[in-house]
Formats: structure tokens, C-alpha cells, sequence
């Protein structure tokens, strides 16, 4: 179940979803327990911005049959807060750490490759781009041109792997991972959340959620991950973290087998803090992907 | 590091229900949950259905839902107190005996002592009853005020010994808000620390008066949830100190973070 | 309950979404009852092609929680077949017919435009771009360029309303409607199907699907569709039908109130050839929304 | 226009499930469906449970399921014969009494009679059993053979008279295909008309051994369908003439209309 990825050596294939699970709050909540049966094979923080955020006012969250919208708002403690307070937490834990950020500017954003980069604790750095060019006004990661720009003005800041998330609110993720690999980046990684919105419940004429509109995730989206990492994977020859609704072993299987290296589990940790866990256990070899096939398709056809 | 709070098991397990009571329009609904921590009171546990957790064709529930504990047993039973309100609400209002339910918990911080010698004036509204009743088990010389809609609501009174009751209608108790009684008594005398879960609005009227008449209270307060460990940031809520995460920071927290006490 | 839309009169604001309701079929299958219940108040009809196309090879469908996904891949008669068997048909139907017609060059689309909009059974066209232009490469209605350019090639063909179906795959929905807009659309329509991907429950490494990849649809799309007819309300003056997982009244009303004129039922329909009735009446003035509202949000707080 | 078939009434209805019979691995669940017109043999209808249909937290299934008539009884019953094979059927298999049943068809195009004096030959695997029961009632001097996978399955035989049965273990009847029975009997006498319904292999192999012997065949063939009534394209299959969509040209299908029959 080992697996190499950008040089690192990982347990198995499944880490979290940035953003989906906070190991110092659930350290707070479960003890060192969480230590001892870490559920991920690297862990993902959630996205360090420069300056600190508080994020978007409730309500955050909404929840659909099969997924959810939130509009979290992307709050942290900034750079310095986080250098300060959360790196020597995360520091502790048994996995690598894989550090998400996000700037407004290309400039901010090689501010924090060049501080995270130079940090040891920092196994590699996730760029999310899903956020407008304050200058540009483009949406960073839908265009192209943006990520390679970004690219350039980065890579220089660091020797460390550099995974450029996608967003899948975006006409081509495919020619934007090209974009991506042409100019340097180590990985790639999709999907983020999709863009959604929620009437309230009492007045439809207003937006439920405080930010207005919010990202979807879960279940829901899975069928558009695995169509979005299968385009992907035919425009680029970098590793691919395949994420978007994997609950199960075979959903994390199907992302393998269209060419991921790994596969971020994201919603379903809210479900189940071990559910990482649980569907790397179900990606062991002995796990049959007909077990979790309909019945008509195990039985055989009569005569 | 030493723990603010009782840890919960990592992961979330299974347990059996083993009783479910209905009081008027509330339901009690135990689980075993033998060899397991005793929660403090005040935390809450996240429950789902083993069986039918969504009506299918895109219906909620999806996540979990917050409940805070009741009581727990000598034998590890556990009793979680719920009005049916909506998809999720109704569905862990239909389980049995022999049901399987999604345990984890307990999760986050509860009640803390009064302080200097003040006596605990405990002061609920509806399903805010069900943190009180552990609370109240554990302390001495308590008073419990509880407001309830009518009738039907007020049976959940029974949940807690001695406790007096307002209703809206005035069918059963005072007819009025549970803040008429409980204004009463810090009229009759100050020197108290009031507890407090129930809708924001009461929750507001308490945290107003307690501040006017400078009581130190603690609320237990509310909000949407999605994972209950502090993974998803969604349920934050705004005090002086900017947002906190109720499922971690909470879901008590002292009057004094708070300008106010808001809701969707 | 009645709405004016480009010049139509329609007793209620519910339509069918393009290739999910065959009205010819379905009278096979329910008879007259069909023209005495029609159960939208406007018929659009699947899309029809140049040439004859026979569709993608089965498995088409695909099941989801809540939704599907499908690579059905256009089967139509094509322009002569159509105007020789299926428009008298369709002219029998108690509602005005638009008919969704796609090309694959603008001139294509022009022989289109030119030869319904001379047709008076034929009230107005819809123009579905969600195909690659075969010159440009292009996905058609992702490219706001691309569809300025439609629009200057075939909009001088007819004075019947067009209205521009716009395509989720996209970075902007909004700037693309405002191209059609500015190009002479009068109407936009949205959403089409979400790219989605189906492993073989049998073999992971296989599509389900005969088509490859196919487009979702369904209660799982709604939070999306919202949120995209959001964008582009914010962008054009244009009537817009909107669409995308509505199954019941509350869903529509929350995309009238988003700036929808009128709202197309798809999905739903399979599963119920009622629904689009039932979704009109549940928008009448006398249901409360509050009535599919949450519990919890209709009962007055406690004291 | 003269219809090709019974007409359905236009719109899903809810009826109630007033029966549920288990035959070996079968069940067969009958549903009240009085003043309604009757179906042509080889009909079938979309049938979707009323409450839970689909589990929650995104399984399966959200759309209607298609299911042939086995019989119905002159105050308008509905038998079904059905097999848990997925989340629909086996939802559908749990119905009882009292239980809503949403209901839609008659659907498609049934058997025809046969040619030219032919007897009726009718032939039939697993699940094919239901659409050959409702012909076989309408026949004279039909001969049926039917073949399933053991004993267990074998009890649905019973649910037509004077059928012959092969089983893929020999638990029941004769051991082997029922295949094997068709041949003989073609070479005993082939002025038949075949009528089949089961898995696409066996129906291939019926194909094969019909178009050989100059013998003409009906079959029934199944598709994953989505509405039933020819408003998705999703349930086609190819036939010499192209694709079609089977539940408004079919199900049932002659047999010189296909040069195979596939399966995904
Ligand atoms: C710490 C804590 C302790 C609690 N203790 C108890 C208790 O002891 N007993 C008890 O009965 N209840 C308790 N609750 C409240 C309980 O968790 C809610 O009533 C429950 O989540 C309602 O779920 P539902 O599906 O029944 O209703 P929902 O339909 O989920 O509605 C409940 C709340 O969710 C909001 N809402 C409505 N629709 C959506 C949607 N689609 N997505 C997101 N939010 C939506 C509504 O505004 C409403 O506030 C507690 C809550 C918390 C946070
Ligand atoms: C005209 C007709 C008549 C029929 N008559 C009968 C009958 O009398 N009795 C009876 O028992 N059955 C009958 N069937 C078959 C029955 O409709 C299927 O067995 C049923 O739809 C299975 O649904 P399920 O949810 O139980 O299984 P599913 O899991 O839906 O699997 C059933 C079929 O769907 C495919 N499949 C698997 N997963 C998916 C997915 N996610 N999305 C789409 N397809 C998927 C599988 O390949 C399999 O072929 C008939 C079918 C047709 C078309
Ligand atoms: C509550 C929530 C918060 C998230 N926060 C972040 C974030 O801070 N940075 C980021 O790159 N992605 C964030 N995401 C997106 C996830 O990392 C992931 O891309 C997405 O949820 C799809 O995976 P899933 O369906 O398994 O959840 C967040 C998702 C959710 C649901
Ligand atoms: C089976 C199927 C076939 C469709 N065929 C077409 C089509 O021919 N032309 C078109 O413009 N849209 C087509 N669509 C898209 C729908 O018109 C609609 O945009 C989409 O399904 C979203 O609405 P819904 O969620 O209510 O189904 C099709 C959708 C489905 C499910
Ligand atoms: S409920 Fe997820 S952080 Fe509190
Ligand atoms: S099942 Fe929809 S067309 Fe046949």
C-alpha cells in the first residue's frame, strides 16, 4: 500500500483534503489517540493566507442529500500566526505535513513559498489558486496564463515540491495542469469545491449562506471528479491528487485507476474523523471491487 | 497536555439503542455506550442513524447532528433528549430498541463550578433541558427554571426533579417567559451563577438580564454543525473575540464573550 | 399564474428541458391524454443536427443518489427528417414548440436558424453550444468570443426569439451570456449538464458509460445551477429559463426569485411524466414556500 | 391515431402493495390497481416505492425501476415477480401490505400471436418467468420451459402451470440449459413460434437457435431504462435497423429485428 509521491514515502495512498480536517482541534478532541492512529498518510493544513482572516459570517454551512455548501470564508492566523502557533503543533504529528496556501497577488504568494519553503517541518506546499488575481481580477486558476505566471514568480522561492490545486469552476482544468507542469510545478491536485448557491429557507429571495454563495462538496460531486482527474491525467504526466466525494475505497480506486497517485478524502471526514482510515483499508489489495459492485453484476448470468 | 475537557474515543462507533421514551412532544432515546468516558455536563455527542440515515432522492440528513447529553447511566447508558424539527430530528425520533445509532462524543466543553459560592440558577427552554438535567444531577441546592410552548412541551419538565416551570399559554406553571422567573429570583437575590441552553432568543434575554443585574452566566448555545471536532470551521458563532467554533470552544460559553446572542 | 416571454404568451412559467420529455413518444405511451394534460406550458424539443445522428453506443445511463448521469449523444432524425415526420407531430401540441437545434460551424447552426425560423409551427429556437466548433476546436458556448460570432452568423436568419443555452463548463456563464446579449440573444437558458465520469462497477479501469464521459443532471446539479443562474442574472437584462434539478415548486420558485422568467423541469420528468404539472401547481400563489421549509424554521421560537 | 398497445394513464400513480409472496428467491408483490386498463402480455410498468426509495447519503436508487406484468387478476391486482438483485429490488422485494407502490404503465409493446397456426413455444430464464406467465394464460396448447441456477430458483416455476424445467445444477428437472429442452422440441416439431424472456445470454443462444432452425422468435429484452416512456434515449438497444428504444418499440422485439443480443 506504500507510495511515493514527489519523494515522499507515505503509508498509503490517502491523505485529507485541505481544509477538512483540523488535527490541532481534533487533537483537542480525541488526545493523542489521534497520534496513534493518524487517519491520513500525510497530513494537508487548511489554507495559510499573509494577513489573517476571520472568514465569511454564518451561516456556513448547508447541507445537501448527498454533499454539503459551505462558505467557510478561508479564515487562519495569517503567516505569522500560523508560523507562530500551528506549525509547531503540526509539527508533532506522525505524517508529513503538507502546507495549502493562497495569495492575492503573485507576490503573497511567493512571500509564503519562500517562508514555508524554508521551514523543515514543510514536506511540500499546495498552491490554491482558486481565488481572483487582486490586480488581474482573474480567477488564478481557471486561466492559464495566470498559473503560469504565478509559477514563474514562485518556483524560484523553493527546492520543495509545489502542487497547484485546481478548481473545477474553470472551461479546461486539463489546460491549466498544462500550464502548471510546463512551468515547473511538481503536482497537481482537483478537485476543489464547486461553485453554489442556497436560497434560505424562509426567503427565497435571499442567500442562505453568510458568503452568499459557497463551495459544494461530497458525494455529489464525485462523478464530476473523476470526469475533471480523467482530463487531467491525459494533458499532464505529473502525480495527481484526485479528490471530490470519495466516502468509499472503490470511489478512491476509481480515481487511482484514472491516474491519480493519491486521493484526498474531504467531506466524509465529517462524517467519520477515521474515515481516511477506513477507505485506505478498503483499498487493500484483499478488497475485491466487485464486493462493492451491484449484485446483478457479481451473479452469474443463467442459463 | 492536560485536557479542558473528557476526550472523546477517535472514531466514530456504533451503539445499539436501547430504549426510546416519548415525554409529551419530546423523545428520550438511550444508547449503550458501555466502558466508555463519562461526558462532562454540558458536552454534546454527534448522532447518526445506522439504518435510513437520508430518505434517498437527494432528502437530508447527510451529516450528523449535535445533541448534548442528558444523563449518562452507571452502565454507560447514555440519554439524549430531541424534538422532531426536522429530517434529521425525526429520523433518530423513530429508533428502537435493538436500532443501531453513530456515536461520537463527548465532544467539547462544558459547564465550569459557580464561582465564589454562588448558587447555580439553571434556566431552560424546550430541548435545552437536556444539558441542565446532567448539570442539575451534579450540583446541590440548585434552582431550575424551564420555559416550555404548552402543555405537550412542558412534559419534558419531568426530566428534571423540582423544576418550575413557565409555559407561553400558561397551561402548565406561569403563564410567561421562563426569564419572568428567572428575573424574579435574581430579584430575590443576586448572589448566583446562572447556566442557561435554550433557543438564541431566550438565551439573548437571559445573557441581557444577567449582564444588567451582573450575574456571571454560562450559555450553552447552538449552531449548525457538520462535523463537531472542530474540522470544518461551519459553526462558528461571533463573540467579542471574534468567531469561535462552538463544536471545540463550546458549546458553553460565559456571557461575558458575547455582545449578544444571534441566530440565521 | 401566466408570464410573458420573448413576445409568448405561456399560462404558467413551467417548460421542459431540451431531451428529456419526447412528446411524440410519450403520446405513443399515454395517447390523447397527453394533449389534454400537457403538463408544460411550452414544448422544447430535443436538439436536431444537420445530418441524422444515431447516439452514442448504450450503457447511456447511469444512476446517481440523486440524479444521473447520461451519454445519450444527440440521436436525432436530422433537419430533413425532423421537419418531414416530427414537426406535424409536435404542431398538434396545445403549447408553442421551440425548437433546441446545435451545430457544429456556424454555418451549420445558420441552416438551422434559417430553415425553422421560416417555419410558423416553430414559436423560437434555442441554441444549444455545448459542442466543440469542429473549425475552432472550441467549446462553443465556453468562449465568449465564439459566441459573439454565432450570433453575428446566424442571428440575421430569422426574427424568431433565439435564446442561447449556456453550458456549466465554463469559467463564466455570466460573460458568456453577455456576449449572446450583446450579439442580439434574446433570451439565455441554463444549465446543461455537468461533465461527470463513471468507472465500470465491475472494472475500475474501464468507463461505464458508451459515450466515455457524460453529462449530470438531477437534484445533485441544483445548488449549481443556482448559483450560475445568480451570475448571469447579475450580467444581463435578458429573460433566462432556468433549470437544473428541480423537482419540486420550491426549487423553481427559488430560480424565479434568482431572476429566472421561466424554469424547465428535465430529470424529474423520468420520474414522473407529471412533474412539470405538479411543480406549476405547487408555484401557485397558495402554497407557502414555508411549507417545504425545515421544521424548525416554521415554528415560532420559545420563550 | 390506433394504438399498437394498451395505453397508460398519463402520470405516475400511488397505489397500495397488497400482497408480497416469496417463491424460493423470488417474491412476487401484488399491488391494487382497479379501473385501470388491463395489459397486454409483455407490458411492463415503472415501479417505485413510495417511502424510502433510495437510502440516504447517496445511494441508489433515485429513478423509477421497469418491471413486466405477470398477471392480472379481474379486480385490477398487479402481480410482479421480481428478484433482489440491487437497491431497487430490493427495496421494492421488502414491500408488504399497505405499503404505496408508485405505479406507471401499461408500457411498451407486448407478444404477438403466433404466425400462421405456429404453437407456442415459450422459453424462459430466472426473472423472464413473469411476462411468459401472463402470455401462457392467454395461450392454448402453449408449451413452457423454463431454466434457472438451482432449487431455490426453480420455485419460481411454479408460478405457471405444466412448465418444464432445467436447472444449471440439475436440483430440479433436467440438468443443463434450457436451451437444451428448446432444441428437442424444435427438432420434435418446428412449426413453432418462440416467445423468450431472460438473461441476454440466454436469449442470444434462443437467437442463435431459432434463426438456425428458420423458426420465428419474440423476445422480450431488458435495458437499464430511466423513464419508461421513450423521454430519455437512455434504454436502446441496436437492431439491424439501428437503435432503439426498447421501452417505447419494445420490450419485446423480434427476433429477425437483431443480429445479437449484446449486454454491457
Ligand atoms: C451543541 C448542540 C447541542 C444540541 N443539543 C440538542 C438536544 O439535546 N436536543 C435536540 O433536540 N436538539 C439539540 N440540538 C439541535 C439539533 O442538533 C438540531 O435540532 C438538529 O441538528 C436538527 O436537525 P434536523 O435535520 O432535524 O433539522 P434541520 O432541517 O437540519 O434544521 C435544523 C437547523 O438546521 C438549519 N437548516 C435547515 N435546513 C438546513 C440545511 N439544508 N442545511 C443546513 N442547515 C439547515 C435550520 O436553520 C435549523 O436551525 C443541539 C445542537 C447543538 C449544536
Ligand atoms: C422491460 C423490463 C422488464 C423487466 N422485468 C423484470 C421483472 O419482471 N422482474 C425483475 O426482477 N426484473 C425485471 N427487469 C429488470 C429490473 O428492471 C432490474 O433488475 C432492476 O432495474 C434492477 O434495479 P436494482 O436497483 O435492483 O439493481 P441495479 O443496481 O440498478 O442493477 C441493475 C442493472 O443496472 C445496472 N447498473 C448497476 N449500477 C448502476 C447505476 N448506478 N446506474 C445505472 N445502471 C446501473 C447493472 O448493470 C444492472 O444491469 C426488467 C427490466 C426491463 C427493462
Ligand atoms: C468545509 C470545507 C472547507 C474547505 N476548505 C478548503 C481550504 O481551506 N483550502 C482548500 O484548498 N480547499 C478547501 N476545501 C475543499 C476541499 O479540500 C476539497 O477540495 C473538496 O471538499 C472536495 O473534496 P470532498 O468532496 O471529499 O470534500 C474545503 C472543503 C470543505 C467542505
Ligand atoms: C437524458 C438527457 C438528455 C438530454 N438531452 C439534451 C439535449 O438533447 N439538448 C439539450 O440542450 N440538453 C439536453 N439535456 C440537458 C437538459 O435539457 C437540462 O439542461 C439538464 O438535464 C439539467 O436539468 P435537470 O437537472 O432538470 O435534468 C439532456 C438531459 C438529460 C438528462
Ligand atoms: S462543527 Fe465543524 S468545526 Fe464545528
Ligand atoms: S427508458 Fe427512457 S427512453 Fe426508454
Amino acid at each position: 500500500m506504500s507510495v511515493e509521491f514527489c519523494g515522499l514515502e507515505l503509508a498509503h495512498p490517502i491523505v485529507n483534503a485541505s481544509g477538512t480536517f483540523d488535527a490541532i482541534a481534533a487533537r483537542r478532541a480525541f488526545g493523542d489517540a489521534l497520534l496513534e492512529q493518524f487517519p491520513f498518510s500525510a497530513f494537508v493544513s487548511k489554507t495559510v493566507t499573509v494577513a489573517p482572516r476571520q472568514g465569511n459570517p454564518p451561516p456556513r454551512l448547508w447541507e445537501l442529500g448527498a454533499g454539503m455548501v459551505n462558505s467557510i470564508g478561508l479564515p487562519n492566523k495569517g503567516l505569522e500566526g500560523y508560523l507562530a502557533h500551528d506549525l509547531p503543533e503540526l509539527a508533532a504529528l506522525p505524517v508529513p505535513l503538507i502546507v495549502n496556501i493562497m495569495g492575492f497577488t503573485s507576490e503573497e504568494v511567493a512571500t509564503l513559498v519562500e517562508a514555508f519553503g524554508a521551514r523543515e517541518e514543510v514536506a511540500a506546499l499546495e498552491l490554491n489558486v482558486s481565488c481572483p488575481n487582486v490586480k488581474t481580477g482573474m480567477l488564478m486558476g481557471a486561466d492559464p496564463g495566470e498559473v503560469a505566471g504565478l509559477l514563474d514568480a514562485v518556483r524560484p522561492h523553493t527546492h520543495k515540491p509545489l502542487i497547484v490545486k485546481l478548481t473545477p469552476n474553470c472551461t479546461s482544468p486539463g489546460e491549466v495542469a498544462a500550464a502548471a507542469e510546463a512551468h515547473g510545478a511538481d503536482a497537481v491536485s482537483l478537485i476543489n469545491t464547486l461553485r453554489g448557491a442556497v436560497a434560505h429557507p424562509r426567503d427565497p429571495t435571499r442567500a442562505w449562506l453568510g458568503g452568499g454563495t459557497g463551495g459544494v462538496s461530497g458525494p455529489a460531486v464525485r462523478v464530476l471528479a473523476l470526469a475533471l482527474l480523467g482530463e487531467v491525467a491525459a494533458r499532464v504526466s505529473l502525480p495527481i491528487v484526485g479528490m471530490g466525494g470519495v466516502s468509499r475505497g472503490p470511489h478512491a480506486r476509481a480515481l487511482l485507476d484514472a491516474g491519480a497517485t493519491l486521493v484526498a478524502v474531504g467531506t466524509e471526514s465529517f462524517r467519520d474523523p477515521l474515515a481516511g482510515a477506513r477507505v485506505a483499508a478498503e483499498l487493500a489489495p484483499g478488497i475485491a471491487i466487485a464486493e462493492f459492485a451491484p449484485k446483478c453484476l457479481q451473479t452469474s448470468p443463467l442459463p | 497536555m492536560i485536557a479542558d475537557r473528557t476526550l472523546a474515543p477517535l472514531g466514530r462507533r456504533r451503539a445499539d439503542v436501547v430504549a426510546a421514551e416519548r415525554f409529551g412532544a419530546y423523545v428520550v432515546v438511550s444508547a449503550a455506550d458501555p466502558d466508555r468516558p463519562a461526558p462532562d455536563p454540558g458536552q454534546f455527542y454527534m448522532l447518526a442513524a445506522v439504518e435510513r440515515w437520508g430518505g434517498g432522492d437527494d432528502e437530508r440528513p447527510f451529516l450528523p447532528r449535535a445533541f448534548s447529553v442528558m444523563r449518562r447511566h452507571a452502565d454507560g447508558r447514555l440519554d439524549f433528549m430531541l424534538e422532531a424539527v426536522g429530517p434529521g430530528t425525526e429520523r433518530l425520533a423513530e429508533l428502537g430498541p435493538g436500532d443501531g445509532l453513530w456515536l461520537l462524543g463527548p465532544l467539547g466543553r462544558g459547564f465550569a463550578p459557580p464561582r465564589d459560592g454562588r448558587r447555580p440558577l439553571l434556566v431552560g427552554g424546550g430541548v435545552g433541558t437536556a444539558p441542565l438535567a446532567i448539570w442539575s444531577d451534579a450540583l446541590e441546592d440548585q434552582l431550575v427554571l424551564l420555559g416550555f410552548r404548552d402543555a405537550e412541551h412542558a412534559a419534558g419538565a419531568a426530566l428534571i426533579d423540582g423544576a418550575r416551570v413557565a409555559t407561553d399559554d400558561g397551561s402548565v406553571g406561569h403563564q410567561g417567559l421562563v426569564t419572568d422567573l428567572l428575573s424574579a429570583e435574581l430579584g430575590r437575590d443576586a448572589h448566583a451563577e446562572v447556566y442557561a441552553c435554550g433557543p438564541p432568543p431566550m438565551l439573548e434575554a437571559v445573557r441581557a438580564l444577567c449582564a444588567e443585574a451582573g450575574v456571571p452566566a454560562q450559555l450553552a448555545l447552538e449552531s449548525g454543525m457538520a462535523c463537531g471536532y472542530g474540522a470544518c470551521f461551519g459553526c462558528v458563532v461571533p463573540t467579542r473575540t471574534g468567531y469561535v467554533r462552538l463544536c471545540v470552544d463550546g458549546p458553553v460559553l460565559d456571557a461575558a464573550e458575547l455582545d449578544e446572542v444571534t441566530h440565521p
